[in-house]
């Protein structure tokens, strides 16, 4: 097991330095960049050609990267062009990402919660109304384009009905900020009521992103109880005379639990991708905004920082998911 | 009175859009305490449908099961799912052909032995575990308290029907089916196992129903062969008298196709004709006809009845006569 | 180790895959009889009808802005429908049912081309990967394992960023350029299932040339996973394409109509002509819907557990 | 008769078993065949049985270069197998060729059965123009009891006897001298095998072919074979006439493997001794030191079969085994005891002791 | 503007209930607080609200008055300026606002050093000033004076039409000295690609109506609250809350669903429909020009007049203006609006006219003319809320005078300024907002050099504009100076015509109702105070 990890850390280090390479030459190939995103339409070519010295983005790229690689060394990836100009990306990021987390765990949870018992209903009535509905729900649900569905989840539950906040994190209203999730602080704090505000927050933004994960949660869970349930050991357990329950739980559920536990890590990766889509339409100051808007105004040290940032997650998220499925399945342990 | 009396099961299987289809077709034998029957034929005559359908373990949807099924004074068709549940693991036990599909691979053996144990008898988890590791090694799992914590993919293939065998012996069943048990081992392992339930059988008193295509493997441990095809017993008698002269065309073909190890060699094998795929329904006509060398007209107008012999139940228009 | 991540799925659908193929007919039995497969089959064969026909079909105009007098940013108004003009115009005055008409076209060009350069990249990847095996296939794997770390669609959106001029092509190629690792993957997964089958074997063992054994044996055999993906991929080059076009990193010029951009684009006028997002949404959704409801049951159909 | 046609010599494969952190190292081996030596001669047949995981498909395999012995030699017929390359080994395989065990993934489901058994002509220019093909075509199907409608359709088509009927034409097809089948019957119904059986033979006679016949079912393999070879743990331990191997097997294992086969026959059944080995077959990854068999071994003697391999050797004529004390098992004067069972962990990947 | 003006702050806004707190859509978080180094409008949004500068313009105008300074003048020969500054005046922090102050703050702009003299950093003292204390280049600031605590005077080291201007803008806000040196105000750092501010700039002491109370940026929120101890009249509100939305839809969608009270620069689009729910949409007075930008660089045709001028007739403005611009916007005959000084009335006006277009095209041997045209993706400016459709209805124009139109489009900072700047486009949209009412801020920025993005030191009468427009603001005398703008003006348009000025758009900021108090300004939101604003 140990060995796994380092040997899946190990290629992680390779995979960031070899993205870090390909994402910095990409982006400094590019016009514009740092100058224009400092001096603005103001510019003149005078003005553009000393500013370009004075940052030593006319030298060789490679001498740029050297440079850039020994500055994020030391943990410092610059500091933001266009997300928030003049802050430190890494403070940026350290602001955002709380956000970002708080929203996908909800998001996760709310997939995970709505996914596995009606993946697991619709199997039992396989066929049935409740299970052709589910799926055609599932289908239809990986079909929307996320920002699209934010969209109008907004516009009829803030703008229209106007019973959720439709964007942001938190009202302006008086909070201790201890650990930058909001919903966290408001409990450490005993602000019970910035919790309850921070929370409303992420309804909206939530269900828009669990939509996906829910979808592909709830199918999988579906098809795994149904391939469970034709198996050998479920029959076996059936032939011991077992309860029901023990049967759905013990024999089918653990065991349709294995690729669905692989799911939900896979989800969870993918969930920092559709941030970016749905944070923007919430105004939520979260990485997936500081990426779409990094993207939009081509704020280099962000963008490189959230790349490999979510480079980095992606891959602990998916070593922490192969991992806890060794803790679900034995044969997996094993070895 | 018989333990288990199988009348006239008949399982037919309806899909949507498609015709019925009889894969048991009117099944009927007798078991009685401490005996072991033997139900062989080739693939796909009813053998697994004929276990699943007295175990009521048939999926639940898509197939319509007559006939009767009297266990003891109890007509095992006629309980009810929980019924079943109650009776299935305690007094009929069963034992698969693939012993690492039948085990789930993410409970323990331990746990898998012992749930039958807290169910069917009541007892505490301490104490089944107490109870498992005397089954472990009654079913000559070595050091079988280690075992208990292990998966199933931490044994090796004979350990994993030893440990199945134990699960379904553990409330010491009073009939044990077990289909094919050892068609996915090695000889060597098959021998271990059939001696193993040879042994069970003969210490407990169960009644065992046996079924396999082998018919070394019947021959070996039967009291009593029912030979099926097409989904009907087209010959039963006792295995001495089976294997001394099979009176059934399919009987004797098999018989004849099968390379002895301990004949001379040099003889050449006479297979029958075709393969199960040929045969046809068994309305109007006899299912074996097409591939039978001593097939008359009349088998293919008329159904065979089951004859009752002497000392075997046929069902043929044209049996094999008996030689010498 | 059994690694479950996306990766491990990929692997796990070229399994399946493999067994499947034998049985094309009865899948396509299967398929035909699927009421699943019928819909999402209509689905696509309207849109790609439309999108062929669509110069005939549309009544104008696509990029002309004929109603441009109707159009005032200052009181808000855009053609309201008129004869003619069944759907009214865009807010530059454009008949807004032909710019649906020949969106299809853009879109399923989009949804095409993505999937076939995808395709491709990962067929010829997944080849060599799977056939040369080795250190071709360790390098091959290295990159694929790279670009698989990260999240399809900011892979994608960090692609379509870097372009410098964007364009529709642009969105293409960065929508592709996503399907590459994961074609390659599952290709090698199935070509590697299938060198060690018997009949790859019983062909080396006849003394077929290795080229003939990897373009006849090895590489049929292989696609179904492949073309499964292909047909999901579809879907989802189309919807990452309209997310593409709503981050701004689409085709910034909207002459050619693309749904995705249109959609992208009304998305501030919601409220007050909500018809504008209502339409290129819907069709986007029907389509992509299609290519998903065809995908699945083409998986279910080819899944070996579901063959008799 | 009597010209040896393959002589195979010490052959090896060890498949290695790869782990590490960032690259794969080796740490250790499967040891699926150790050491073999066996000759086939013209136009007998050799059968090769043992327990599953022995290494039967593996020798098989090894013998066409299907997959790449580490060591030892092929020579077939006068040429070294081994040496050849390329080209030269392609054209080589016309002349040895293999029907596999599950008749249905040996074919490619994508191919009709015409396109089948012509493509292994082609790839020996063995196709001389439309007619001549579509003679040999008919001819082929006829040999193997095939009607010649069979040539349009596709493998699935067919039942498992037909099946495996037309692995057995694509193998002639080639017209080769040597046919190895790897266990051709065992996913056969009884009925059926035995007639694919008889067309192993016919076709034997007729073609004056070669085989090398692999089986785990003793019976089926004592019937076609002339000479059998018996297999345990990547080794040859027992190597004898047919009818003698049977009559007198001198290996301990071979005398279990023969007293485990039931025979349908309650009259031999209910008299038979029988010698259950117990445990199970350890693992080749980490085959047991010495005798590999010693083990499960009843007749085990301490110290030496712990610790020395047996080599095969000629005890009667033609009769060779691979046991330090087969004489005195013969002759009685060992008797067997008790065996304690040891567990074998069938997933698990040891490293093996000199592996380093 | 000379002579003496008497302030009159904080008597207009008129009645409007005291209390409560304003939450208000901000278009962008503002990078820092510390207005010197700020160039954009969300930040000077906030500092105007904390700070205070010597002069200001009249609420609503472009006229200048005193602020800290209660009265000015300007010496005859326009190189010295006299601040008679306010009694009794204290920063927020307690320091006492004086001449002496005055002085540390105009010493503290002029002596920046390392990166603080970055472009970058202080880019409206190097746009508009010069250079700094080291001399290497040349400054139009000479010294400042604290002649008694009340009087300060500031010399110049040539005459500028628009340095009294200037010292009205955002960036000339006067800070507390105590401050700026407690917090090392001046210690600017390029740190890779950027630069980092120092603490000071998130703790900005000013003499402002508000004080900034927190910054989140977790949140993206910005509270200021009421300075109770403002020198003039104090501020209604208790508070006001920036939220920081960077998308147009969103903000009207926070509006919409209650969570702001309002916000800066609605799309013209949604201008009627928010009337129409009941908001206040507030126009500002035109204050901004879009210009089609013609490039002489690269393409040889646009060197020749004719092919501008046909461009000009080619472009149908009106209907441009009446379908794509926001209400209130007009077609722009020059490239100033009417309420800069030297706005001309007779320029030559090019009416709509393909014929003349395609004539003027074929008499100059260019009926053939491709062009490459470049527009901004991704981006709206207050003169140009659309670039896209006001890109296609161009050039939809121009296509049907014949001319081919290759359409180049790049992110506003990804590319386009660039490319832009660099010359290679051949038509640009561009525009400009000012800063001031000063003409040397409009065609004196757009045509400073013969190296910009209009290339027009490609034709001969380049040098000859640069020449001219360095002459008029160096002319001390106003009437003089104003007529050699309108003459500018006049020549651009009818001699040069190095682009067609397309039209000014007035930006809007709307209100819930009920909210009173608040004076738009053509100067938008970097002149404008929330002083006076009340919840109704
Ligand atoms: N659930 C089912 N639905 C439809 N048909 C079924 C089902 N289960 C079994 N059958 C059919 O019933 C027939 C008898 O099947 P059964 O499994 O009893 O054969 P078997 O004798 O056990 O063969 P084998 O030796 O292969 O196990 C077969 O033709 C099979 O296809
Ligand atoms: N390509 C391979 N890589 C690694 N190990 C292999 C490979 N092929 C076979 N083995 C291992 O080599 C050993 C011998 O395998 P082989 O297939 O030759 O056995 P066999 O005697 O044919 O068994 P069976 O009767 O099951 O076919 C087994 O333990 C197997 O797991
Ligand atoms: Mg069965
Ligand atoms: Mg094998
Ligand atoms: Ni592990």
């Amino acid at each position: 097991m140990l060995r796994y990890t380092v040997r899946r850390l190990g290629q992680l280090v390779l995979v960031v330095l070899v993205l870090s390479l390909l994402i910095f030459a990409w982006l400094h190939s590019l016009p514009g960049g740092p100058v224009s995103a400092l001096l603005g339409e103001r510019a003149t070519p005078e003005s553009t050609r000393a500013l370009t010295i004075q940052l030593g983005l006319d030298q060789p790229i490679f001498v740029q990267y050297w440079k850039f690689l020994l500055r994020a060394l030391s943990g410092d990836f610059g500091v933001s062009l266009g997300v928030q100009p003049g802050a430190s990306v890494v403070d940026v990021f350290l602001t955002r990402f709380p956000a970002t987390i708080e929203l996908s765990v909800c998001a996760i949870i709310l997939a995970i919660v709505f996914g596995i018992p009606l993946g697991y209903l619709a199997a039992r009535r396989r066929g049935g109304w409740f299970d052709n509905l589910s799926i055609g729900a599932s289908l239809i649900g990986v079909a929307v384009p996320v920002f699209f569905l934010a969209f109008l989840l907004k516009y009829i539950f803030a703008v229209k009905l106007g019973i959720l906040p439709s964007l942001g994190r938190q009202d302006a209203i008086d909070a201790t900020r201890v650990t930058g999730f909001f919903v966290l602080d408001g409990l450490l704090t005993q602000e019970w009521d910035a919790s309850l505000n921070a929370l409303k927050h992420l309804i909206l933004p939530s269900i828009a992103l669990a939509t996906i994960p829910f979808a592909v949660i709830f199918r999988i869970t579906r098809a795994a109880v149904l391939d469970v349930q034709d198996e050998d050991y479920v029959r076996t357990a059936e032939s011991k005379g077992l309860t029901t329950r023990v049967i759905r739980a013990r024999h089918v559920l653990r065991n349709a639990m294995l690729p669905v536990v692989t799911t939900i890590g896979l989800q969870t990766g993918a969930l920092l991708a559709g941030a970016v889509l749905t944070e923007g339409v919430f105004n939520f100051p979260g990485v997936g905004d500081a990426l779409a808007t990094g993207f939009r105004q081509h704020d280099y040290p962000m963008l490189e920082m959230l790349v490999l940032v979510a480079a980095i997650v992606y891959v602990l998220v998916n070593l922490l998911v192969d991992l806890s499925y060794a803790l679900i399945d034995p044969r997996v342990r094993a070895k | 009175m018989a333990l288990l009396e199988v009348r006239d099961l008949t399982v037919q299987f309806r899909r949507r859009g498609e015709e019925p289809f009889t894969a048991v077709d009117g099944v009927s034998f007798d078991v009685d305490p401490g005996q072991t029957i033997g139900l062989v034929g080739e693939s796909g005559c009813g053998k697994s449908v004929t276990s699943l359908a007295i175990m009521g373990l048939l999926p639940r949807k898509g197939n319509q099961v007559t006939g009767s099924v009297r266990f003891e004074d109890t007509e095992l068709l006629s309980l009810s799912q929980s019924q079943m549940r109650d009776r299935r693991g305690r007094d009929l036990g069963m034992v698969f052909q693939d012993p690492l599909s039948s085990l789930n691979p993410v409970v323990s053996i331990g746990l898998q032995v012992t749930e039958v144990l807290e169910r069917h008898r009541g007892m505490a988890r301490k104490a089944a575990m107490v109870e498992a590791t005397e089954l472990l090694d009654k079913v000559g799992i070595p050091d079988p308290g280690r075992r208990l914590s292990e998966y199933p993919h931490q044994l090796s293939g004979g350990m994993r029907q030893r440990a199945l065998i134990a699960m379904a012996l553990a409330c010491r069943p009073r009939l044990l089916i077990a289909d094919e048990p050892t068609t996915a081992l090695d000889v060597t392992i098959q021998a271990q196992i059939l001696a193993l339930l040879k042994e069970l059988v003969t210490d407990t008193g169960t009644a065992l129903i046996m079924i396999t295509h082998d018919l070394g493997v019947v021959a070996g441990l039967c009291d009593e062969v029912n030979v099926l095809y097409g989904g009907r017993v087209v010959e039963r008698a006792a295995r001495h008298e089976l294997f001394a002269e099979p009176r059934h065309p399919y009987t004797h073909g098999l018989l004849a196709s099968i390379p002895r190890l301990d004949a001379p060699r040099g003889e050449k094998l006479v297979p029958i004709k075709g393969s199960v795929a040929d045969n046809i329904p068994w309305d109007g006509a006899c299912a074996f006809a097409p591939r039978c060398p001593n097939a008359l007209d009349t088998c293919t107008q008329v159904t065979p009845e089951q004859e009752s012999l002497a000392n075997r139940l046929l069902r043929c228009h044209n049996p094999v006569e008996v030689t010498a | 180790m059994t690694i479950t991540s996306r990766k491990a799925r990929i692997d796990k659908l070229a399994e399946n895959g493999d067994a499947g193929v034998s049985l094309v007919a009865s899948a396509w039995r299967r398929l035909r009889r699927s009421p699943v497969f019928l819909v999402g089959a209509a689905i696509i064969v309207a849109f790609v009808l439309i999108a062929l026909l669509s110069p005939l079909l549309a009544p104008h105009d696509p990029s002309a802005t004929l109603l441009l007098d109707q159009v005032s940013k200052a009181q808000n108004k855009i053609p309201d429908p008129q004869p003619g003009y069944p759907l009214g115009g865009d807010d530059q005055g454009r008949d807004f049912l032909s710019r649906l008409l020949i969106g299809s076209q853009q879109t399923l060009m989009v949804g095409v081309l993505a999937t076939l350069f995808g395709l491709a990249g990962g067929l010829v990847l997944g080849t060599l990967a799977g056939a040369l095996s080795g250190w071709v296939d360790t390098v091959v794997m290295r990159i694929v394992d790279v670009m698989l770390s990260i999240p399809s669609i900011l892979l994608a959106v960090s692609i379509a960023a870097l372009f410098v001029h964007p364009n529709q092509y642009t969105v293409i190629v960065a929508v592709a350029i996503v399907q590459i690792p994961v074609f390659a993957r599952l290709l090698r997964g199935s070509m590697l299932a299938q060198r060690a089958s018997d009949h790859v074997l019983a062909a080396r063992a006849l003394g077929v040339k290795p080229g003939a054994i990897v373009f006849r044996h090895m590489l049929p055999n292989s696609l179904s996973p492949v073309i499964v993906q292909a047909t999901i991929v579809l879907a989802t080059s189309i919807i990452d394409a309209a997310a593409l076009s709503f981050l701004g990193l689409g085709n910034p010029d909207d002459s050619v109509p693309e749904w995705g951009s249109m959609l992208g684009r009304s998305q501030g006028l919601l409220d007050s002509h909500p018809e504008l997002s209502f339409w290129p949404a819907c069709c986007i959704i029907v389509v992509a819907l299609g290519f998903t409801l065809c995908g699945e049951s083409l998986r279910d159909a080819l899944d070996p557990k579901n063959r008799r | 008769m009597s010209e040896p046609l393959v002589s195979v010599e010490d052959v090896k494969v060890h498949f290695p078993i790869k782990r590490g952190v960032v690259l794969d190292r080796t740490i250790g081996y499967v040891y699926a065949v150790d050491g073999v030596s066996l000759t086939i001669q013209r136009g007998e047949t050799y059968g090769l049985v043992g327990e599953s995981g022995c290494g039967k498909s593996t020798l098989g395999r090894g013998m066409l270069r299907l997959v790449e012995p580490t060591g030892g030699r092929v020579v077939f017929d006068g040429t070294d197998l081994s040496a050849l390359r390329g080209e030269n080994l392609r054209r080589m395989r016309r002349r040895m060729q293999m029907v596999f065990q599950d008749p249905l993934s040996s074919l490619d489901p994508r191919q009709s059965v015409e396109s089948i058994l012509v493509e292994g002509m082609r790839a020996h220019e063995l196709d001389k123009g439309r007619e001549e093909t579509g003679k040999q075509l008919r001819e082929l199907l006829s040999a193997v009891g095939l009607p010649s409608t069979a040539l349009r359709k596709y493998p699935h088509e067919f039942s498992g006897g037909q099946r495996q009927r037309i692995g057995i034409a694509r193998a002639l097809a080639v017209k080769p001298d040597l046919i190895i089948a790897d266990e051709p019957v065992s996913a056969l119904d009884v009925s059926v095998q035995a007639q694919v059986v008889n067309l192993l033979e016919d076709l034997q006679e007729q073609f004056g072919l070669t085989y090398l016949v692999i089986a785990h079912d003793l019976a089926v393999v004592r019937h076609i074979s002339d000479r059998v070879g018996v297999m345990y743990l990547g080794g040859l331990v027992e190597e004898a006439g047919s009818d003698e191997l049977y009559a007198e097997p001198l290996h301990p294992y071979t005398k279990a493997l023969l007293s485990a086969v039931p025979v349908p026959d309650p009259l031999v059944e209910d008299r038979r001794e029988r010698i259950l080995l117990t445990g199970d077959l350890p693992s080749p990854a980490a085959p047991p030191t010495g005798c590999r068999f010693h083990t499960r071994c009843p007749w085990r003697q301490a110290e030496r079969c712990d610790t020395e391999r047996p080599v095969l050797r000629e005890i009667l004529g033609g009769h060779r085994v691979a046991c330090h004390f087969a004489e005195e098992i013969r002759d009685g004067k060992i008797r067997p005891h008790e065996v304690e069972p040891v567990l074998v962990h069938p997933d698990e990947v040891l490293i093996a002791p000199d592996a380093g | 503007l000379t002579g003496c003006a008497q302030s009159q702050r904080g008597d207009q806004g008129g009645g409007g209930k005291t209390g409560g707190t304003l939450n208000f859509g901000l278009e962008g978080q503002p990078k820092l607080f510390d207005p010197f180094y700020a160039n954009e409008g969300a930040t000077f949004t906030v500092t105007h609200q904390i700070f205070n500068n010597l002069v200001t313009f009249k609420p609503g105008t472009t006229e200048l008055t005193g602020d800290l300074a209660s009265s000015y003048e300007t010496a005859a020969d326009g190189l010295s300026y006299t601040f008679h500054l306010r009694a009794g005046v204290k920063f927020t922090d307690g320091t006492t606002f004086d001449a002496d102050a005055v002085c540390k703050n105009f010493t503290r702009w002029y002596n920046q050093t390392g990166a603080g003299q970055s472009e970058a950093v202080s880019q409206y003292w190097v746009d508009n000033v010069g250079g700094f204390a080291d001399g290497k280049d040349p400054s139009l600031y000479k010294g400042c004076q604290a002649k008694d605590t009340s009087t300060a005077v500031v010399s110049v080291t040539k005459t500028s039409s628009q340095f009294l201007d200037l010292l009205a803008e955002a960036p000339f806000a006067i800070q507390s000295p105590t401050a700026m040196d407690k917090g090392k105000a001046n210690e600017v750092k390029q740190q890779g690609d950027s630069f980092t501010f120092p603490d000071y700039s998130n703790a900005p002491v000013g003499t402002g109506p508000f004080k900034l109370a927190k910054n989140d940026v977790a949140n993206k929120t910005i509270e200021l609250v009421r300075n109770e101890d403002y020198w003039g009249e104090k501020a209604k509100l208790d508070k006001i809350i920036f939220k920081v939305i960077g998308d147009e839809t969103v903000r009207k969608q926070e509006l919409q669903s209650g969570g702001i009270d309002g916000y800066n620069l609605p799309s013209p689009a949604d201008w009627s429909a928010l009337e129409t729910a009941g908001y206040q949409v507030l126009k500002r007075p035109v204050f901004n020009v879009l210009y089609l930008g013609v490039g002489q660089k690269n393409n040889a045709s646009l060197r020749d007049l004719k092919v501008r001028q046909a461009l000009a007739y080619a472009i149908n403005r009106d209907q441009l203006v009446k379908t794509q611009l926001p209400a209130g916007a007009k077609v722009a005959t020059q490239f100033q609006p009417e309420n800069v000084d030297g706005y001309a009335k007779d320029v030559q006006a090019y009416n709509y006219d393909l014929a003349r277009a395609k004539q003027l095209l074929n008499e100059a041997g260019a009926s053939k003319l491709s062009v490459n045209f470049y527009w901004p993706s991704e981006v709206t400016r207050p003169y140009m809320p659309n670039p896209q459709n006001i890109y296609t209805a161009i050039a939809n124009d121009l296509k049907a005078a014949g001319i081919t139109v290759n359409a180049i489009t790049k992110p506003w900072n990804g590319g386009y300024l660039t490319d832009v700047d660099q010359g290679k486009a051949d038509l640009f949209l561009l525009g400009w907002t000012g800063d001031i009412p000063a003409p040397a801020n409009w065609t004196g920025t757009f045509f400073a050099s013969t190296t910009n993005r209009f290339g027009i030191g490609n034709s001969p009468w380049g040098q000859q504009l640069v020449d001219s427009l360095k002459a008029a603001d160096a002319e001390p005398d106003t009437a003089k100076r104003t007529a050699d703008y309108q003459d500018i003006n006049k020549k651009l348009m009818s001699d040069y015509l190095p682009g067609v000025p397309l039209s000014h758009s007035p930006p809007a900021i709307v209100f819930k109702k009920g909210i009173t108090g608040f004076v738009p300004s053509p100067m938008t939101s970097s002149e404008e105070s929330y002083a006076s604003v009340s919840l109704g």
